[in-house]
């Protein structure tokens, strides 16, 4: 028997909303500067998110068209493709920088 | 001795001669002070201004762990790092880096070291607006900037 | 494009700001100015002060020399180099090196190679004055600052 | 026959008389900050006028004790014990230099 908790189910959907932000041109294709997004438990590591979101629509295709050119943090730390994604809160993705 | 440590992320302008005085303020084993300033160019006349956008919530804490290996590897008395965000026009400073130890070859590579990594690591990224009044392209990083940064051989 | 040279030897404290400022006097093309100060130290409260003897005929021309060298091997668009002689107190600047170009490494590599040469080549002596009043040695020449001269592979 | 012109054997003077300027504890053991000096005609590199002032007094003999703590200039440029006086008209002993 299986006793639904509402509690416990708002604590599983925030577990999987995480904020995804975007940064230069990554930001400019993708249309927004930030979102909250609801990611399937098939996405585990970076490279996993930028291909999912790929598949949204044209906008975010053309962002990650060349996975090689797009840089991303996890929680404000920088990570690699292979990276997990884990519990992270924040993950953003931007292109190689150009400061200094 | 602690370092004294200043990292700011602004938009407004920075003061070189105060941030250079607050890097010698004194102390008696003061021996030497390096300092770097990165300026807007207007690459022969084509550009009419560069545009910084970064990353607010992790430039702070990027170039804090930056810093911090700077600090682990070499014997510094102070460090600062401005980096400046928003429109920058041709000759405005963008970035000021300042090291101060008791020996100039540690001043020169910590400054040197905060520069390169900075440049590859520091989430900003500079879009180009041209003389002609268009808004151009996001400047491309640079090949030469990984290799100057790798040389450190810290893993990114 | 000329570089605006300066070289100065004097008894005079300098002003850093106006010196930075100098160096990255409005030109578009302006992307990077290193500078670097030489203090003098008490060495942990062992010395009062440093005096500076230097050989007035020579050191300007041998200056020159070396700003002449860093130009023929750097695309630079304006150096500066001031050194003191007399009597320093710790805390005192005794050397401004500065220098400005379109890109970080170049005005980087220009500084320090003009700070390891005026450590080997200019005409100036340091002399110690200790803290308890007496008349300290001469500063002895380090082996280390012939090193740093020597990886410039340029002849003495 | 030998006739005698004064003004040429001033010329002749001339060209023999030499300054010399010492630095720092060069300066202190020789006792004097610049002299002129004429030179006879077997000195003829670095090397051979250091050799010969040590030869004046203690004073020069303890400058010039170790040759290798000393560094030389003719007429302002930095020189090595093997180079030639030839005509130069200010030549400077002083140790290693210490500036920057």
């Amino acid at each position: 028997m299986i006793i639904f908790v509402p509690a416990f189910a708002m604590w599983l959907k925030r577990m999987t909303e995480i904020k995804i932000a975007y940064f230069a041109w990554v930001r400019e294709r993708v249309g927004v500067a930030d979102e909250l997004v609801t990611i399937p438990s098939s996405v585990v590591t970076i490279e996993d998110l930028a291909r999912w979101l790929s598949a949204r629509d044209e906008g975010y295709a053309s962002a990650f068209e060349n996975p090689k050119l797009v840089r991303a943090a996890i929680d404000r730390v920088h990570a690699k493709p292979h990276d997990m994604i884990g519990n992270a809160r924040e993950i953003a993705f931007f292109p190689p920088m150009t400061g200094g | 001795m602690a370092a004294r440590v200043v990292i700011r992320i602004q938009a407004e302008a920075f003061n070189v001669a105060k941030e250079t005085e607050a890097l010698s303020s004194p102390h008696d084993d003061l021996g030497a002070v390096a300092t770097f300033i990165g300026y807007c160019r207007s690459e022969g006349g084509r550009l009419a201004a560069l545009e910084l956008e970064h990353y607010p919530g992790m430039a702070d804490e990027e170039i804090k762990r930056v810093v911090d290996q700077a600090l682990q590897r070499w014997p510094l008395s102070a460090v600062s790092v401005i980096h400046r965000y928003g429109v920058m026009k041709p000759g405005d400073g963008i970035v000021f880096v300042g090291t101060a130890s008791s020996h100039r070859a540690e001043a020169f590579a910590a400054c040197e070291f905060l520069m390169d990594y900075l440049k590859t690591q520091a989430p900003f990224w500079k879009k180009e607006h041209r003389a002609d009044g268009t808004i151009g392209d996001w400047v491309e990083a640079k090949a030469d900037d990984d290799v100057a940064a790798a040389r450190w051989k810290i893993g990114s």
